[in-house]
């Protein structure tokens, strides 16, 4: 059985707005997005780092948030997929993939935006095989990637 | 009255709950919390195959956080469940089939403190023997996994369950007795058989025949979401649950019978559903919330790891298809015979249809005016395979396509070509006799595939006996 | 995942501390894609009742096995009781990161993530072999935070990195407050799968490599199940030197994902030494190699896959190699 | 060495249950003051387009604008039961539900329109009617709704539609199976790795028989999620069990295609419409799995020239064969 443990206060910067937030030494940056901060738009979908559902960025690169400690996050800046965009300012990969029918059921979708927008911040035009090999650790099971390439492709241009 | 011209029909027009979905503000069930939320855990089976001789829960009771831990003995209702009919405990009472058999569940005041409770509870288990693929159920001396007398669930189970699964208007029970095995031989419970024309008339046409076992394997349906769901009664009294799923309503029906409620007192809500393929049709989470909230009158949310959606979610059947295919030497189709044997794992679930679809599917779409199809769905202490998209056919197609392009092989007539020479069409039957009407595709999808090759040198040069 | 104590190592010296007084329960995390599943894996809720199945699959197909994708490793194989009772993250140790170089050695900082390795000048420069075998690692998320520090110190079977290392004799530089700095060949480091000689008070502070000499070729390849986000089925780095006569003056073969300890195939090596690459040579090199693997690991459900392959794809490294001129 | 080769799937569907099993659609359509819509339906979109599709549907049937409709699902307590979401069978299904729901509530709105404007030959377009003969005649469908409010017109509409099937011969199975069928065909071209058994998929060409596309972006997805789905049945994936318990339960030891396994894929839609379907409506949703992997695993023999029949052709199953087709030969 666990010992109640210490709490540690963690600070970061995310989507450009300082956070402070209680944490165990055992949570991870998934978690405290979750379940502390309530950022529910990025996903949880195995945990350990096999599926980049949970992809945010991080410090400008996309990482899985499964795989950071949420100590770990400390004095960084953490962009998640609530600050990608908005209803009336929508980012242009956002507008993209609703365009060119790259959302099924969704659950891949903050995960590869956010792979697809650390792409672009590089590499404002990449061609295709940079775009799949920009998404190749977001696995998706409803689209078979095609519309989900595409429309990066699109939004770059 | 006149309709102007469709403005949507037939438009790629952006989904509707595309906006949400790219901002992250679809809601998902996990992404749903109450205050005073309780976490709900599955103890799970510990063995495939053996009786229970004791559980004791009392060390997790005990726990600090620990809210409620419950095992059979707590069930309300009728403890049976399945969609096709009811094989399955909500709890496991006296024995277990399968390792996705749940003995206990917990609730807590965090998601750690369930884990832990789950892994205190001590089960003691009588084991038996396994029988682990189709050959071993199907051994003279294999222990018969569920009770002779389906009868004896239908009489514990109420009358929400139909044994022929949702039963039907024209559907006729007496009818059906042959096909539904009620006394059970072993561990086959359906067999179902397939007569058109007459098989031994039809081979003794053939000048070429092909004759082959096909193997096909348990694959899963990898959604991206796991099974999860939460739960909580209403300012009604009722039970409320948001989950994710196929089809809500029989979840209705499965809740309220284990709970010995009406369904009316029971709201399933689809939450936002990250992907199912046929693999959220069976009941995951949502009995086990429904007995949690139940229990504690409080929210409760339980989410499958990973692990355990891939451990115990259904699964895409394993089947062995041996199949024998004659075709006279001008390329004509004349007879198919077929033994098809699914393994549908412990429980019955939505396999009873799966493997009859394959079975019913096995000639493909082609004209073959003699067939003789058997097809038994057999039980095992696999992992339950139920619904995959695709729905059996998919074994099916691998089985008609290898025996389709062996047979074109042996007559040196191009692949293509030979399908096209015995491609279903208007005026022809299918395996079951159905004569079709004027809307058969299947050659104008053979057709097109022929001009796409032949206007593509790069494909085209791979047969230069397509013409 | 069961509690532990978290530090964040401001400098090395910091890390050294705080590791001197707590060796034997603390686990060093750097990009966490190895020690994270870890964790997570010990502490699942039904591990505990599946522990008869586990224990099969060490034994039995332990090599349905594996390893995720950034080098972090699958449990059945992995030490059971990852339970740590304290945690030190070395990430934000500025001096433990980047790649540099001398005249004659590039050292590699061991908390270098796997995109930076592929985005080091010196390394596409220098090394390329393991610019190639860092981007076979996962996928690009894994890439961001896996370290070749943690490739190396993690001793998986399957590592990608790892061999490349072992096939360029890199020296490890460690790192304790007790007994200060030693360098440490990588291959004697390597103990058993998932166990190192580095001391439980030791930090790795850099991965020193040799420049090869001009007209030396490497070459790697990665055998996976699928294109991306895959363990390796097996890997193989091979480093090649031909004198202008044409005969074999340097030859160094690694495969990876074949044995439980990754191991240079020096018995394969000295076939071809100083010899000229004939075809009959090359054959006798490649299956001396596979019997070599299979001596080591014994028969295995695998074996019979796994040995014609191994061969196969060393002779078309071999041959690609030769034919770069 | 590298081999490439090219083989043919095929495969027909029964769409829907079949046999006599209750196979019911049902929505209900209701018109608010303001010509806004609301639909409901117990039926399940979880991801694939369904939800979209009806909203398209309702929008053509009642001749509004697609952005005024609201679509509410999938709740026991808000919505009527349509059915599982399987079978290839919501769209045929639920959009024939639809269909039956709108055209009731649209007599009703065509009817009163004519009294309104006097009028016959009403012409209804993106949310106006207007009288054919004299085009100046028109009003608006929010004004219409509210002229329907006040006068206590039933403004809420329900839509059954029953797709169940007579019984097959219980002995035979021989009968009118299923009330549609879906076809299709698929072609891959592979290049297999003989030194190791990997086999890449360079290509798929699908044409699917899907009797109208109400939403071609969305046929399209699911042909293409569905080759790739196949792709993996038929190379990479396979659930391990051993003793009745599954070995391999994360998504590394499981593997689905990555964004880097997947093929060029050219998707066909053909339009051989159905005689009940909306429209014409078959089905795609399993369609678009079914003959790829059929159609891999006979390019792979195309290639090599050995019969798999042994699923998945993964690594060891091919390269096993590749070694006894060299040894026999």
């Amino acid at each position: 059985m666990s010992v109640e443990m210490n709490k540690t206060i963690l600070r970061m910067k995310i989507n450009g707005k300082a956070v402070e937030v209680t944490v165990k030494p055992t949570w991870t940056l998934l978690r405290i997005l979750r379940e502390e901060l309530r950022l529910t738009g990025t996903k949880k979908g195995c945990e350990q780092g096999d599926c980049g559902a949970c992809t945010v960025i991080m410090d400008g690169k996309a990482v899985n948030a499964c795989l950071v400690l949420a100590l770990q996050a400390e004095s960084k800046e953490i962009e998640t997929i609530e600050g990608l965009g908005t209803p009336d300012d929508l980012h242009p990969l956002q507008g993209s993939f609703i365009e060119n029918g790259a959302v099924q059921c969704g659950y891949c979708t903050p995960g590869m935006l956010m792979s697809g927008a650390a792409l672009l911040d590089k590499n404002p035009k990449p061609n295709i095989d940079e775009i799949k090999r920009a998404i190749s650790g977001n696995l998706c099971r409803c689209t078979g990637y095609v519309k989900i390439i595409d429309a990066i492709g699109k939004a770059s241009k | 009255m006149n309709k102007a011209k469709l403005n949507y029909v037939g438009c790629s027009t952006p989904k509707v709950d595309a906006v949400d979905k790219v901002l992250g503000r679809a809601v998902y069930a996990e992404d749903i919390r109450f205050q005073d939320m309780l976490y709900g855990r599955v103890r799970w089976a510990d063995i495939p195959h053996g009786i229970i001789e004791e559980i004791d829960v009392s060390a997790a009771k005990a726990m600090a956080g620990v809210f409620c831990v419950l095992t059979a003995k707590d069930v309300p209702g009728n403890n049976r469940f399945g969609i096709a009919f009811p094989d399955q405990w909500a709890l496991a009472e006296e024995k277990v089939l399968s390792i996705g058999d749940a003995v206990a569940i917990v609730a807590a005041e965090t998601d750690e403190i369930a884990k832990e409770a789950v892994k205190a509870i001590r089960v003691n288990y009588c084991e038996l023997p396994v029988l682990s693929n189709l050959h071993e159920a199907l051994a003279n001396d294999a222990p018969q996994l569920h009770a002779s007398k389906i009868s004896s669930y239908k009489k514990k189970s109420g009358d929400h369950y139909y044994p022929l699964g949702d039963g039907g208007p024209q559907y006729d029970k007496k009818k059906r007795k042959a096909e539904f095995l009620h006394n059970l031989k072993g561990n086959v419970f359906l067999h179902t058989k397939v007569r058109k024309g007459d098989i031994e008339q039809g081979f003794e046409q053939a000048d070429v025949i092909v004759e082959n076992t096909y193997k096909t394997h348990v694959v899963d349906h990898v959604y991206l979401e796991t099974e999860s769901g939460v739960g909580k009664i209403d300012e009604h009294g009722n039970l409320v649950i948001w989950n994710s799923c196929q089809y809500p309503f029989r979840d209705r029906r499965q809740i309220a019978s284990v709970l010995g409620i009406s369904q009316n007192k029971v709201r399933v809500i689809r939450a936002t559903t990250g992907g199912a393929f046929g693999g959220k049709e069976d009941v995951n989470v949502e009995i086990h919330i429904g007995l949690l909230v139940h229990a504690t009158r409080r929210p409760v949310r339980m989410v499958w790891d990973r692990e355990e959606s891939m451990s115990y979610s259904t699964k895409r059947h394993a089947f062995e298809i041996w199949t024998r295919w004659g075709a006279t030497s001008e390329g004509k189709l004349c007879a198919m015979e077929g033994k098809v044997y699914g393994d549908t794992g412990a429980y019955a679930g939505l396999g009873i249809f799966t493997i009859k679809k394959c079975g019913i599917h096995l000639a493909g779409p082609y004209y073959i005016p003699h067939i003789k199809v058997d097809v038994c769905s057999v039980y095992t202490n696999n992992i339950i395979a139920s619904a995959m998209r695709g729905f059996g056919v998919p074994q099916a197609a691998i089985a008609h396509e290898g025996q389709m392009d062996e047979l074109a092989r042996r007559l040196d007539i191009n692949p293509l070509t030979f399908r096209l020479m015995n491609a279903l069409d208007v005026g022809l039957s299918t395996e079951t006799g159905h004569v079709m009407t004027q809307e058969v595709g299947i050659k104008a999808t053979l057709e097109k595939l022929k001009a796409v090759v032949l206007k593509d040198p790069s494909l085209a040069s791979y047969w230069d006996d397509l013409k | 995942m069961q509690n532990f104590q978290f530090h964040s190592a401001s400098s090395l010296e910091d890390g050294l501390d705080y590791l001197a007084e707590r060796a034997g329960g603390c686990k060093i995390i750097a990009g966490g894609t190895d020690l994270i599943p870890a964790l997570r894996k010990a502490d699942l809720s039904f591990s505990v009742t599946r522990q008869k199945s586990d224990q099969n699959s060490v034994s039995g197909s332990g090599e349905l096995c594996k390893i995720v994708a950034g080098g972090g490793d699958v449990i059945p194989m992995m030490p059971k009781n990852t339970h740590p009772d304290y945690v030190l993250n070395i990430l934000e140790i500025e001096e433990l990161r980047g790649v540099t170089e001398t005249d004659d050695t590039v050292r590699i900082g061991p908390t270098t993530t796997f995109t930076e390795m592929m985005e080091s000048e010196v390394l596409n420069r220098c090394l390329p072999l393991l610019v190639q075998a860092a981007s076979s690692v996962g996928g690009p998320q894994i890439r961001n935070r896996g370290t070749i520090g943690g490739n190396i110190v993690s001793n998986a079977p399957c590592a990608d990195v790892l061999p490349a290392v072992l096939a360029l004799e890199g020296n490890l530089e460690l790192h304790s407050k007790k007994s200060g700095m030693r360098i440490l060949p990588v291959a004697e480091a390597l103990e058993a799968p998932y166990k190192t000689s580095i001391a439980a008070d030791e930090i790795l502070t850099g991965i020193l490599i040799g420049k090869l000499p001009p007209g030396t070729r490497s070459g790697f390849e990665k055998l996976g199940r699928r294109n991306a986000m895959t363990t390796a089925r097996m890997n193989m780095s091979v480093v090649l030197k031909l004198d202008d006569d044409g005969t074999i003056s340097d030859l160094r073969i690694v495969p990876g994902a074949v044995m439980p300890v990754t191991r240079r195939m020096t018995d394969a090596e000295e076939i071809l030494l100083g010899k000229k690459p004939e075809a009959s040579l090359i054959e006798e090199s490649a299956t001396l190699m596979a019997e070599s693997i299979f001596k080591i690991t014994g028969i295995r459900w695998s074996t019979e896959y796994k040995k014609p392959v191994v061969q196969n794809i060393f002779k078309r490294i071999l041959k690609q190699l030769l034919q770069d001129n | 060495m590298k081999k490439r080769g090219i083989g043919v799937g095929s495969m027909y569907y029964g769409l829907g249950y079949g046999f006599s099993r209750p196979d019911i659609g049902s929505a209900t359509i209701e018109i608010c003051e303001d010509g806004s819509v609301i639909v409901r339906s117990g039926q399940v979109d979880f991801g694939q387009g369904s939800d979209t599709i009806l909203c398209q549907i309702v929008a053509d049937e009642l001749d509004i604008k697609y952005e005024t409709i609201q679509i509410i699902t999938a709740d026991t307590a808000m919505t009527p039961d349509s059915g599982p979401t399987s079978a290839s069978r919501i769209t045929y299904v639920c959009g024939n539900a639809m269909i039956k729901a709108a055209q009731a509530l649209r007599k009703k709105l065509e009817h009163i329109a004519e009294d309104i404007l006097g009028e016959k030959d009403l012409v209804f377009v993106d949310g106006d009617i207007h009288s054919e003969a004299h085009p100046d005649k028109k009003m608006s469908f929010a004004n219409l709704a509210k002229a329907c409010h006040l006068q206590g017109i039933q403004m809420v509409e329900t839509g059954w539609f029953d797709n169940s099937t007579p019984d097959v011969d219980p002995d035979t199975s021989q009968g009118d199976a299923y009330s549609a069928y879906c076809w299709a065909s698929q072609l891959a071209e592979v290049e297999v790795d003989t030194e190791t058994g990997k086999v890449e998929v360079l290509r798929v060409i699908a044409v699917h028989d899907v009797g109208k596309a109400i939403n071609p972006s969305l046929v399209e997805a699911q042909i293409e999620g569905g080759v790739v789905m196949g792709l993996g049945y038929a190379l990479t994936e396979e659930i391990i069990e051993e003793g009745c318990i599954v070995k391999n339960t994360s998504f590394e030891e499981y593997m689905i295609s990555t964004s880097l396994d997947v093929p060029r894929i050219e998707s066909h839609i053909i339009e051989i419409p159905s005689s009940e379907g909306p429209y014409g409506v078959k089905g795609v949703g399993e369609p678009a799995l079914i003959p790829t992997a059929p159609a891999i695993l006979n390019a792979i023999c195309d290639a090599l020239d050995v019969r798999i029949t042994e699923l998945p052709a993964n690594l060891e199953n091919l390269h096993r064969l590749i070694r006894e087709k060299e040894k026999s030969s």
